[in-house]
């Protein structure tokens, strides 16, 4: 397609347009049938035979089994459709975007509470900010794995 | 003739809803959020609008990926507090106003705005927590509220240029109106925000700071901002702020009229993992 | 790059399908309506597009008035037919274009038109009589469509001008998708009929050839008319004809280009409660 | 309401307009309920039942029990929904139409057959075509009336 997707070029940052929606169709309505208590019961009581009801690609189930929400984003997932998940779980939109970053519930609620993440070198892609992908995962659990 | 007394923004971030509804707003976290509101409440309390069209975005709640409207407007007698996942808010059902709504929707369309017309649909946090941050927790919302859903989840958003144009379009539909109302119009959503990736949690207080001026001294200009600036300097939903020029487009200084007077202007990080801004802009009477 | 060749105009009259259906398109009745588009099936035939852009309306079938999109793009994978209350037309599912409709949703929207994205929904005959006509009775529709669903159900419809410049934004879409396809667009409805009170059975076929001529000849004119004069003329479903205004937009010449061929005319009353328009305007290669 | 209404001139012809879509809300949502054939059927098997389930008023569930598609139509009911009422009674849209003007299907048909009405008199309320309020009801019926 030649239309323009300027936004390519953010880090840490999936746009969900059009061919990511379409990428994601059947995992995100899967996410909106989580909005009823009833589905929510069922995906709790077998989350496999709950999952394997819907159109989905393989991995879009893994992604969902794992609970990655970045993994789900990567194959068209969309946060406010994820989010069902989530609130299935039992967790806050606080607790599901920190899960994307590599750091603790702590360190994440700490961040935000110091006036969140800087947008300097997270700008573009190939800039040097905490959210470019050589600086994954974030927090004790990515510098524990660098060292 | 119906006129539009004000317009209004606010953030409309789900947590402090679930703050509200929880009791938890006097703790140390959330106080200076609603503190920021105490104006608010204290304003609208001393001159009461009769109908409230309140802008936001629904966020996969009423609208699912089988359908996007890009502008849904609620000609509806009223609307329910979705269930969002975690059960739905205990705060009153909001009532709509059919007449002017439809009213609103056959002078908007003959503008040539492609609107979505909706009797049918459950209101999310979007609508919700602006109506608790701005009215408290009333037994029913003290006002008439016509929704007004701009899709803000699949991308393209409407653009800037757009949503400014709109707001013009509905000031004229609200001012040709046959009857003695006082309408507000609220603009909801933002301010910087990022909930997804390893950029999450994404704060940018200056360029927030520099949108709320702009807003104020040169809604045209900010108009014609892309969305690609508000997604790489606001976060990826921080492109929920170019909802707020749909209010400033119908403000009476667009149409030629005076300039608005600045009545509260507010500013707070955080709330969950966002940055709550509020404004309220007054047409000089 | 993908291009529209040809644009294609033709009433959708549920009773043409029903004839077809149950194999009476050789009764007298209405065998003249079908020799009408002998032409038609011959020409498509001869170089079927890959992909046709079918404008029409539902009719309280996919959208009940719960929900009413001014413009419906419908970007999903397939579209069934829809029980109308007489059982489902036995016609073959429509394939859809998701990759070209998301493509046209992305530009069309960038360019200030405000559009419901469809991914669900079953199609009416409004959509699917034009395919009956042109393609008859196929195992498989022989290309894929991407449905355009436009209101015209409840007043107002979007302007003939609006629907004139959502074609030209449709084209400038289309001849910028990267893939090699031959776009038809279709642009379904009318002629002169109205189905209600009084009145019901209206057809002024001076009007209807007069509006043939105009949108041949200057459609830019013909996109200033007023919805009223469709009604008070053509009768009241007779609105449907403000539609023909978006595939004529999206032809060559309104870009800048040269004229369309007119390669079919026809025009025939009646048909069931309708008067019967047919056209093919091709650009030149 | 200030905006214009340049289509109240015209004879006998109701445009349904916002105005009219919230007065037949109702009304023509329970005409889409009929599109599914369990509907029809507990429709059929005691109409006045299946309209008692449905907040129209009481003059509404009296045009529909009726099938006066006039009379629906002043309440605010719109043909494309009504048309769900005939689809149940198994009557085409021919004879829906035909039936709002006091023709016989017959008369109604040789009308359409002969080009259709003229709309020479029925463009502005106050001419004298056959569409005018002071010439209904139309074909025999309204002759045998008036004689
Ligand atoms: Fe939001
Ligand atoms: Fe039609």
């Amino acid at each position: 397609m030649a239309l323009e997707k300027p936004y390519k070029d953010v880090p840490g940052t999936i746009i969900f347009d059009a061919e990511q929606s379409r990428k994601g169709y059947w995992l995100n309505q899967f996410c909106m049938s989580l909005m009823q208590a009833e589905n929510r019961a069922r995906f709790k009581a077998d989350e496999r035979a709950y999952l394997d009801e819907w159109a989905m690609t393989e991995e879009q189930k893994q992604a969902v089994l794992a609970r990655d929400l970045n993994w789900c984003m990567r194959t068209g997932g969309n946060i406010y459709f994820l989010a069902k998940i989530g609130a299935t779980d039992g967790m806050s939109f606080q607790q599901m975007a920190g899960s994307m970053t590599g750091m603790s519930e702590e360190e994440y609620r700490d961040m935000m509470l110091k006036g969140g993440r800087s947008p300097e070198g997270n700008r573009y892609l190939g800039e040097d900010g905490d959210a470019q992908p050589h600086r994954q995962p974030q927090g004790k659990t990515g510098s524990k794995g660098q060292q | 003739m119906a006129r539009i007394t004000a317009s209004v923004y606010t953030s409309h971030v789900p947590a402090i809803g679930a703050a509200l509804d929880q009791g938890k707003s006097g703790e140390p976290y959330w106080q200076p959020v609603f503190a920021g509101y105490d104006f608010a409440k204290q304003w609208i309390n001393d001159d009461k609008p009769d109908v409230v069209f309140l802008v936001y975005n629904d966020h996969a709640t009423a609208f699912s990926l089988d359908l996007i409207p890009t502008f849904a407007l609620g000609t509806g007698a009223e609307f329910k507090p979705a269930d969002e996942g975690w059960g739905p808010r205990p705060v009153p059902t909001v009532v709509g106003h059919p007449e002017l709504a439809a009213h609103i929707a056959q002078s908007v369309i003959q503008d040539d705005f492609d609107l979505t017309l909706v009797n049918k649909m459950d209101v999310d946090h979007g609508l919700t927590v602006p109506l608790s941050l701005m009215f408290g927790q009333p037994e029913a919302w003290p006002c008439r509220v016509i929704p007004f859903a701009v899709n803000v989840v699949q991308y393209p958003a409407p653009s800037g240029r757009r949503c400014f144009k709109i707001g013009q379009a509905i000031r004229k539909a609200v001012e040709s109106f046959d009857a003695d109302l006082k309408v507000q119009i609220w603009s909801t959503g933002g301010m910087s925000h990022q909930l997804q990736g390893a950029r999450a949690g994404l704060i940018n207080c200056e360029w927030d700071n520099r949108f709320l001026d702009r807003l104020i001294e040169d809604p045209a200009g900010l108009a014609q901002m892309p969305h690609i600036d508000y997604v790489r300097e606001a976060g990826s939903e921080g492109i929920e702020l170019v909802m707020w020029l749909i209010a400033r487009g119908a403000m009476a200084d667009v149409a030629g009229g005076p300039s608005p007077i600045v009545r509260q202007r507010f500013y707070h990080v955080p709330a969950s993992n966002t940055a709550v801004g509020h404004l309220i802009l007054e047409n000089q009477a």
